[in-house]
């Protein structure tokens, strides 16, 4: 997908501003899939709420999987979800993330053991970035797995590694 | 404004008008489904043919772990079915467990109990208002109903740490004893909170389009709700005056002066959508009415955890509880087999009750009134597939 | 408030003398043989002395001795009263007939019970499961419930 | 300006095509801060604060947003008709652009001073019903097609009352052109055309003198509801809420750019804020003056330099078309959306027969008085 996906081998003054400049930019809009599965979505849509206010930080959520840029897969995946949630991962544009918001979709949670029909950790569909624990997690922990996610995009870099 | 619907209806019914169906896939990813619900709609351009409602999406096994787990350790489980009042759920599941082994709770933790429950409802119902407006396209109330609620989330954090799940309401007594200056937070919410309903009111309730959009919309008639099974505001917006708290009543809300609120049909039929918002919103200040009462006559002082047993193994038998959750008719249907396990806990979900009705009252109406339908019915998915 | 379990049984029994009905004390509630579970329901649906107009509750057990339950919870809101009606049937034809035409509701509870108990309902018009994907295997209350080790390519167990 | 341009670069293309682009150049700042302001004001409203960490205030977050939005993936989905999914935005954002070539941005600046100004407006301004069509067919997505419908039932609808609208202005003043609508509101605010129009007589551009007097103030009634009613008019034609059927979120997902990502779903997304910005000029050239000084005189005359003139000029249409903006917003945020029904009945059962009665009534009045 054009410069992003291209690796270089010396990293000039040019390009690394530029990308610097690239990666400010995606760390500063970073929209938000709104889509929640369980009781973290209650926490989810807490954050956005006027308390704690996620969109401070340039979140945007959007309805459509293609305008995105984050999933936050709030809450318990079932088995009968997962094949859903890959797929909305599939539909979203590259340069994509996940956050995966608490226990449940971390590893399972409270239904590790006898959930039969419980996805035991949403990285074993989709690829994650953040995991942020709790059950849910509070609102601040998740504006914290943000800020974690920010750095993240904020280190990524096109420049081969020596 | 729906006589231009019955002219469409006429032509096509008549013929004249040529049209096809079409079957659209609402979820289980979709703004306005409240979690994941599936809905695959039957359409006729915009109207609704047929609705087929599958869900499963969040089925997490509760009644197996219940059968899995001792008595105690059901209860975070009973949190996480409807992760909106989960207070509620701790309450009817503390209840069942302590008919069956037939022990007497304290009154400072009844009065505690049924302050916290209450006080749910309104988070509960605050919820239910917000999101019922995002699905008529109004987003700012549902700020306004979330930052109210964080005052509630805040006096249950003092109290036992945790914002939405608590694990609180435990079978014979309660986690923790609330916190200093509980009974004076809790005053002051209310005072806070009751210039809220105004603001909502004027914002949304009688908003012309808000009551174009809702009144005559999804009208449920008595009878069918019955039959359906419907309790919680969806039987009252339809005029059936009852409320478990007064008709069977339990732990301690026979003490108690405050009304059943009805639905009447002000702004369109009896029981449309209008008429069940409205409910949670009378609801809303009954509880209030309820705390005031209990906070008057509260037991300042008391051991709370003076009737938990050590061991908890109910003799064999079994139960069947219900209480009033802010959706309706909660049921904990409890069979023991003298061990320390339950041998089977069957949940009555209103939720899954509730939205059995959805294909029945959606037919007819365009997607648009669906959306407003569903809001209305007020689902959790949590409890609906538990 | 209005009759017990043991009047209701009493009554009942006179109307349907041959059908072997059984008053439960422990419980309480009225053992009912699964072939009659229809009739009898209708009656105190529409029988004015019982008017049971909800169904609360419908539950599917699996009692582990080689039997299952289907446990009807009924109530009156006209007249304040519950009535407890249980069937039990073998593992083997775990079969009952349908109340879905009686109350509304029994259509989506029986669904739940086919799904996680496996119990059939003769003359439902759409059986199939509610909460579980369609190809699931087994159904996870039995007793003997063994955990399937792959859906869909991915692992159950953890 | 044209003159000023031609001093510099000479009597040649280069001229014109700078000539042109200066709308554009308008167009993305606007569009920019307009996005910002629908952030920023509905967390006022909401109790919240909206953007805070980029850059002082968040002010530079629609920037981040554009260079994000350039750094996505272009999706264009298998089954969609490629054609005609990848022409749709660039359509849809040129009929926005399209529409800024007759809107006067002052006396010495306009694009293209149209007789036929006001018609063209119209013309042009529907296009973007099938840049919505294609996109919404080709994206081979329910929701989008029930999008695209919906949206094409609406504005084609909606440019009814709107044209009926533009039909009584037109008649009171006697011209198609923009520039002499708006120079037959000069002097003070009470000769803007929503205070029952000029008070003296006025000599057009064109020419013509319109005859004016004090007894235009029966008027006053009359223009107030014509405004009202081509504003919702033109708040359906870019669907804004009460009227964003055609996106409703709860209902439609996004509608017919549910399928759209990266700069695609971009370019709709500053077309619709384009459009609310031509609709908020139109409105404020129509009966707020356009670009005149509500106060009747400019700071550059008393300076004596023309070219301040020209600047508070392009300054007073500016702030009016912004506080239009600002009003959309500002009932977006506060009002619940119609449905499908309701929405055609507000159309051909209150506005059209509205504005038909009252053309009539003004086309009477113009006659006798």
């Amino acid at each position: 997908m054009g410069l992003l996906s291209q690796q270089y081998d010396d990293g000039n003054i040019v390009l690394t501003s530029v990308e610097g400049v690239l990666n400010w930019a995606r760390l500063c809009s970073l929209w938000q899939m709104s889509f929640g599965l369980a009781c973290c979505a209650i926490e989810m849509m807490a954050a956005s709420a006027s308390h704690n206010d996620i969109m401070r930080f340039g979140v945007l959520p959007r309805p459509s999987p293609r305008q995105c840029d984050v999933m936050i897969v709030a809450g318990t995946v079932t088995l009968k979800m997962a094949t859903r949630v890959k797929r909305l991962y599939e539909q979203m544009a590259e340069p994509r993330y996940v956050v995966s918001m608490g226990s449940c979709s971390n590893c399972g949670g409270p239904y590790w053991e006898h959930g039969y029909h419980v996805l035991k950790g949403v990285d074993r569909v989709v690829p994650v970035d953040v995991y942020i624990p709790g059950c849910p997690p509070r609102p601040e922990a998740l504006l914290e797995g943000w800020m974690r996610l920010q750095e993240k995009v904020r280190d990524f870099t096109i420049v081969k590694e020596k | 404004m729906t006589e231009n619907l019955d002219v469409l209806r006429q032509g096509i019914a008549s013929g004249r008008l040529k049209t096809d169906e079409l079957v659209l896939n609402m979820g289980p990813q979709h703004p306005s489904t409240h979690g994941v619900l599936r809905l695959e709609l039957v359409l006729d351009g915009e109207i609704v043919v047929k609705i087929i409602p599958s869900m499963g999406y969040l089925h997490r096994c509760f009644e197996k772990h219940a059968e899995a787990m001792t008595y105690p350790q059901v209860v975070p489980y009973t949190d996480r079915m409807d992760y909106l009042a989960a207070m509620n759920n701790n309450h009817g599941y503390a209840l069942a467990v302590e008919r069956l082994l037939g022990i007497e709770v304290p009154e400072r933790v009844e009065y505690i109990r049924v302050i916290m429950a209450e006080l749910q409802r309104i988070a509960s119902h605050l919820v239910a208002i917000g999101t019922f407006g995002m699905d008529v396209g109004a987003f700012t109330p549902f700020l306004y109903c979330f930052r109210d609620r964080e005052y509630i989330l805040d006096i249950f954090e003092r109290t036992c740490g945790a914002r939405l799940l608590y694990n609180y309401i435990w079978v014979g007594g309660l986690s923790h004893d609330v916190h200093d200056g509980f009974e004076r937070d809790v005053a002051d919410f209310i005072r806070k909170f009751r210039p809220t309903v105004t603001e909502v009111n004027n914002l949304l309730n009688y908003n012309k389009i808000f009551i174009e959009r809702t009144a005559h919309v999804g009208v449920l008639p008595a009878d069918v709700a019955v039959s359906y099974g419907c309790s919680g505001p969806m039987l009252r917006g339809s005029g059936v005056d009852w409320d478990l708290r007064r008709d069977d009543p339990y732990s301690i809300y026979d003490r108690f002066d405050w009304n059943v609120i009805v639905g009447d049909g002000a702004a369109g039929t009896l029981g449309d959508c209008w008429d069940r918002h409205m409910v949670r919103v009378g609801e809303m200040e009954e509880s209030c009415r309820i705390i005031e009462q209990a906070l008057e006559s509260f037991p300042a002082a008391g051991d709370i955890a003076e009737a938990i047993p050590k061991r908890i193994r109910p003799p064999k038998g079994e139960i069947y509880t219900r209480v009033e959750n802010p959706r309706g008719e909660l049921g904990y249907y409890l069979i023991s087999d003298g061990s320390a396990n339950p041998f089977r806990l069957k949940v009555r979900g209103p939720s899954f009750v509730n939205l059995s009705v959805i294909d029945e009252i959606s037919r007819g109406h365009l997607i648009a009134d669906l959306v407003a339908i569903l809001g209305s019915i007020d689902i959790v998915l949590g409890e609906v597939d538990r | 408030m209005g009759k017990t379990h043991e009047e209701i049984c009493t009554y009942l029994s006179e109307l349907f003398p041959d059908a072997g009905l059984e008053y439960d004390d422990a419980v309480p509630c009225i053992n009912v043989p699964p072939a009659l579970i229809r009739e009898i329901a209708l009656q105190v649906r529409d029988d004015a002395e019982l008017a049971f107009d909800t169904l609360m509750c419908l539950s599917g057990v699996d009692f582990g001795d080689g039997t299952l339950g289907v446990v009807y919870h009924l109530d009156s809101m006209s007249l304040r009263q519950k009535l407890t009606l249980k069937v039990t049937i073998p593992v083997a034809e775990a079969c009952v007939p349908t109340v879905e035409r009686v109350w509304r509701i029994a259509e989506w509870h029986e669904r739940e019970a086919y799904d996680l108990v496996g119990i059939v309902f003769q003359g439902h018009g759409d059986l199939r499961r509610i909460l579980l994907p369609e190809d699931w295997e087994g159904h996870p209350l039995r007793k003997d419930y063994q955990v399937q080790e792959f859906y869909n390519g991915m692992k159950v167990p953890y | 300006m044209e003159s000023l341009l031609q001093s510099f670069f000479g009597d040649n293309i280069l001229t014109l095509l700078l000539y042109c682009s200066l709308p554009l150049v308008f167009l993305l700042l606007y569009a920019l801060l307009a996005i910002l302001g629908e952030v920023k004001v509905s967390a006022w409203m909401q109790d919240r604060l909206g953007p805070m960490r980029t850059g002082p205030y968040g002010i530079i977050q629609p920037i981040a947003d554009v260079l994000k939005l350039l750094q996505k993936e272009d999706i264009t989905p298998a089954n969609a008709d490629k054609f005609l999914f990848n022409l749709a935005p660039y359509l849809s954002f040129m009929s926005a652009y399209a529409a800024l070539a007759v809107i006067p941005f002052s006396s010495q600046y306009v694009g293209a001073d149209l007789n036929l100004g006001l018609f063209y407006l119209l013309a042009i301004s529907s296009l973007n019903v099938a840049a919505i069509m294609m996109a919404g067919w080709a994206s081979n997505n329910k929701y989008s097609l029930y999008g695209s419908m919906r949206a094409v039932a609406q504005i084609v609808s909606y440019e009814v009352p709107a044209a009926m609208v533009l039909v009584i202005v037109v008649m009171f003043i006697g011209s198609l052109n923009l520039q002499d609508i708006i120079i037959a509101q000069s002097g003070p605010f009470w000769n803007w055309i929503v205070f029952g129009g000029p008070k003296q007589d006025v000599m057009l551009a064109s020419g013509h003198t319109l005859d004016a007097s004090w007894t235009n103030l029966i008027f006053f009634p009359l223009f107030l509801g014509t405004f009202v009613m081509y504003y919702i008019s033109g708040l359906a034609e870019t669907n804004r809420t009460p009227f964003d059927i055609p996106e409703a979120e709860s209902e439609l997902v996004s509608g017919y750019h549910t399928e759209y990502s990266g700069m695609k779903f971009a370019m709709f997304f500053m077309s619709e804020y384009a459009n609310m910005f031509i609709v908020s000029a139109v409105t404020a050239i129509l009966f707020f003056g356009g670009w005149n000084s509500p106060f009747g005189v400019y700071l550059g005359d008393a300076f004596d330099a023309p070219w301040l003139v020209a600047v508070e000029q392009f300054g007073w249409l500016v702030l009016k078309g912004l506080f239009f903006v600002f009003m959309m917003i500002w009932i977006r945020w506060t009002l619940p959306r119609l449905r499908v029904d309701q929405l055609m009945y507000m159309c051909w059962k209150v506005l059209i027969p509205f504005s038909f009665g009252v053309a009539l009534l003004v086309g009477f009045l113009v006659v006798i008085l």
